[in-house]
């Protein structure tokens, strides 16, 4: 919980040092998101653990030397704020001044993560894609542990009615909000990432109210899972459309005959890519929780 | 025109400022947890509403003047669903208010000691 | 003006840290966390005003949604959580 | 039927309001956008008169007012306590009948008595009411029942 103050008071850090972006997805992932899960792991780590069977040793070791590094590391680069610095003389006066000419977005942050830095962020959805693979995979091998916990029942919504009333009227606004945060990433701040997590936490509290059984009957978990690799597909597919029409990888001014028009459709679709497997992860991570705190009600 | 659109803007921002402030030290003044919501409430809504009012007054018509009364609409809608189900929330899990009396409509309105 | 109904609300923020911190109950520290929610909203408008970007009023409204889902979430877990963990939480 | 146009309705407005772009292409985005989610929303069962409440549009303009004025009152009230103290406070737990005959209804007046700094609704049972409230006055001015009879003047 404090960790939710924490991230909302780094979100106005952020507002303070005037990255929008990087404000909202802090906004939407750390407040909510990470709480919850957090709330979850916890809850799970508290009840199943058992005695280590790895080395803690090695694994001390590997951290504390991979530290060393990256504060090695550290003490190489610049000062904050210094307007000598590589960042801040190579790529960067670039990306400010020509994007619009190039791109045709307006916003900033957009264009450089989605075109000049593709490859990046699709390495970025790669990872969510692959933690949501790792979080699958981890609860699916404990799920044959058997404890008892009586404690947990599916949301009863005949008791909350004021809550269900109000989440009924708040959720179609929130999911429509998400879309509207994923088609106007050009424009404002938004985009993918923020969407995805937008949309997810609209299913996560239909999840929270009406209960697992409900929600799963209207989001298919198959098809959640499916629709996250098809995200990191979506990505891809749009830098092999790229090459077969004569471009690099990821080179969006292929795609249309217009470069401007093409990087504007290439951004769109990576985007919607990145949106689709954001949500779709987070979804099923979340009721992959879910179901190990309530499934012993379903088994027996 | 435009100055009295201000003079009343800054009276907004002004009072719902104080407002908050009281509401936030009634957060740490009040006794209990149920007394403390109300506290709380203070700020969410003639707090946030007279600065969302003082804001709006300097936005001038446009897209700017309907986002700031959807997010007062969402902020007071959610608010209260959020004090509410904390304090049923606490009530469930055995927080029981101190109070002075209880009341009951069907009872005529009259206090009985609890 | 901004300036200083932004400050206002940075102190109101900091009293709801120490009710936070302070306790007693779980259910203390979940309002100050809200209260603490509702004044980010707020400060972002009046930040937006502040930079002359009216853009950080998107930011606004994600708060209020995701405030208000991670308190009914936070609300939910520890309703689930039962009886025993709140008090060795509070 | 009725509650999915009401739905896309509001959807559209809601975009429209945010969005500011009002190109062809962003305009498309908002078409698939809101039918998407009127599908999604249908799906999870979620549209029906509790969230669309198209039968009391037209009343509630009235009450609204008539509430601000009752927040604005309660809050200069339960203001003027913060700085006296905590002397000045009489918690109050009181049980009160809610009139309404629909969820809705209910929902909104427990929401109101919520909204009103000095009193909050604990639990809503039935059409039982339980309210915390800050002060005997606030507890008192709720017993008399001016705002379950408006609510329910709202719900027609």
């Amino acid at each position: 919980m404090l960790g939710g103050i924490y991230s909302l008071l780094s979100a106005s850090f952020f507002i303070d040092l005037d990255a929008v972006d990087v404000a909202f997805t802090e906004a939407s992932v750390g407040a909510g998101i990470s709480t919850l899960l957090m709330l979850a792991s916890l809850k799970l780590v508290n009840r199943y653990e058992r005695k280590t069977r790895y080395k803690p040793l090695l694994a001390l070791g590997v951290i504390t030397i991979t530290g060393a590094l990256l504060i090695y590391g550290t003490l190489d680069m610049p000062h904050f704020g210094d307007p000598n610095a590589p960042a801040q003389q190579h790529v960067v006066p670039r990306y400010l001044n020509e994007s619009m000419a190039e791109i045709g977005v307006p916003n900033v942050v957009t264009s450089v993560l989605a075109s000049y830095r593709g490859y990046d962020t699709l390495g970025e959805t790669l990872v969510i894609f692959t933690a949501g693979l790792g979080v699958m995979s981890l609860l699916l091998v404990s799920s044959r542990t058997k404890k008892e916990s009586k404690n947990l029942v599916p949301a009863d919504m005949r008791q909350q009615i004021i809550l269900r009333v109000v989440a009924k009227m708040m959720i179609p606004l929130i999911l429509i909000f998400a879309l509207y945060v994923q088609f106007h990433g050009d424009y404002g701040p938004g985009g993918g990432f923020q969407a995805g997590v937008i949309f997810a936490a609209g299913v996560i509290l239909y999840t929270m109210l009406f209960g697992l059984g409900v929600s799963q009957r209207a989001f298919h978990p198959e098809v959640i899972i499916l629709l996250t690799a098809f995200g990191v597909l979506m990505y891809a597919g749009v830098g092999v459309a790229c090459m077969l029409l004569g471009g690099n990888f990821l080179d969006y001014n292929v795609l249309r005959h217009d470069p401007i028009h093409g990087q504007h459709l290439g951004i769109l679709l990576v985007e919607l890519g990145v949106g689709i497997t954001v949500a779709a992860v987070m979804i099923t991570i979340f009721y992959k929780f879910t179901w190990r705190t309530v499934k012993h009600k379903y088994h027996q | 025109m435009e100055i009295l659109f201000d003079i009343v803007s800054w009276i907004c921002l002004v009072a719902g400022s104080f407002f908050c402030l009281t509401g936030g030290i009634g957060l740490l003044r009040f006794p209990e947890f149920f007394s403390r919501i109300h506290a709380a409430s203070i700020t969410d809504t003639l707090g946030a509403g007279l600065i969302m009012i003082g804001l709006m007054f300097q936005a001038g018509w446009g897209l700017v003047l309907a986002k700031l009364i959807l997010i007062l609409l969402f902020s007071l809608i959610a608010g209260t669903t959020a004090s509410h189900a904390m304090a049923k929330a606490a009530l469930k899990s055995g927080l029981q208010p101190q109070v002075v009396g209880t009341m009951d409509s069907e009872t005529g309105g009259a206090p009985s000691k609890s | 003006m901004f300036t200083i109904t932004a400050l206002v609300i940075l102190v109101v923020m900091a009293l709801a840290l120490v009710r936070a911190f302070k306790g007693p109950t779980l259910y203390d520290r979940i309002l100050a966390v809200n209260n603490f929610g509702t004044k980010t909203v707020l400060l972002v408008a009046v930040m937006g005003f502040l930079y002359g970007r009216p853009e950080f009023l998107d930011i606004a409204i994600v708060y209020v949604l995701i405030n208000f889902i991670s308190v009914i979430g936070i609300l939910r877990f520890f309703e689930y959580a039962g009886k025993k963990n709140a008090e060795e939480e509070a | 039927m009725l509650y999915v146009l009401a739905l896309s309705t509001m959807l559209s407005a809601f975009w429209l309001v945010n969005s500011g772009h009002y190109t062809p292409l962003i305009l498309s985005f908002m078409v698939v956008s809101v039918i998407f989610v009127a599908y999604l929303c249908h799906r999870m069962d979620v549209v029906d008169g509790e969230s669309q409440p198209l039968n009391l549009t037209f009343s509630i303009p009235g009450y609204w007012l008539w509430l601000i004025k009752e927040v604005v009152v309660a809050n200069i009230d339960v203001a003027r306590r913060v700085w006296l103290g905590p002397k000045s406070i009489s918690p109050m737990v009181i049980n009160i009948k809610a009139s309404q005959k629909t969820d809705l209804g209910m929902v909104i007046y427990a929401n109101s008595i919520t909204l009103t700094p000095g009193t909050v609704t604990l639990d809503l049972q039935g059409n039982r009411l339980k309210v915390h409230a800050l002060t005997k006055e606030a507890a008192a001015g709720l017993i008399t029942g001016e705002m379950d009879r408006r609510v329910s003047r709202v719900e027609g």
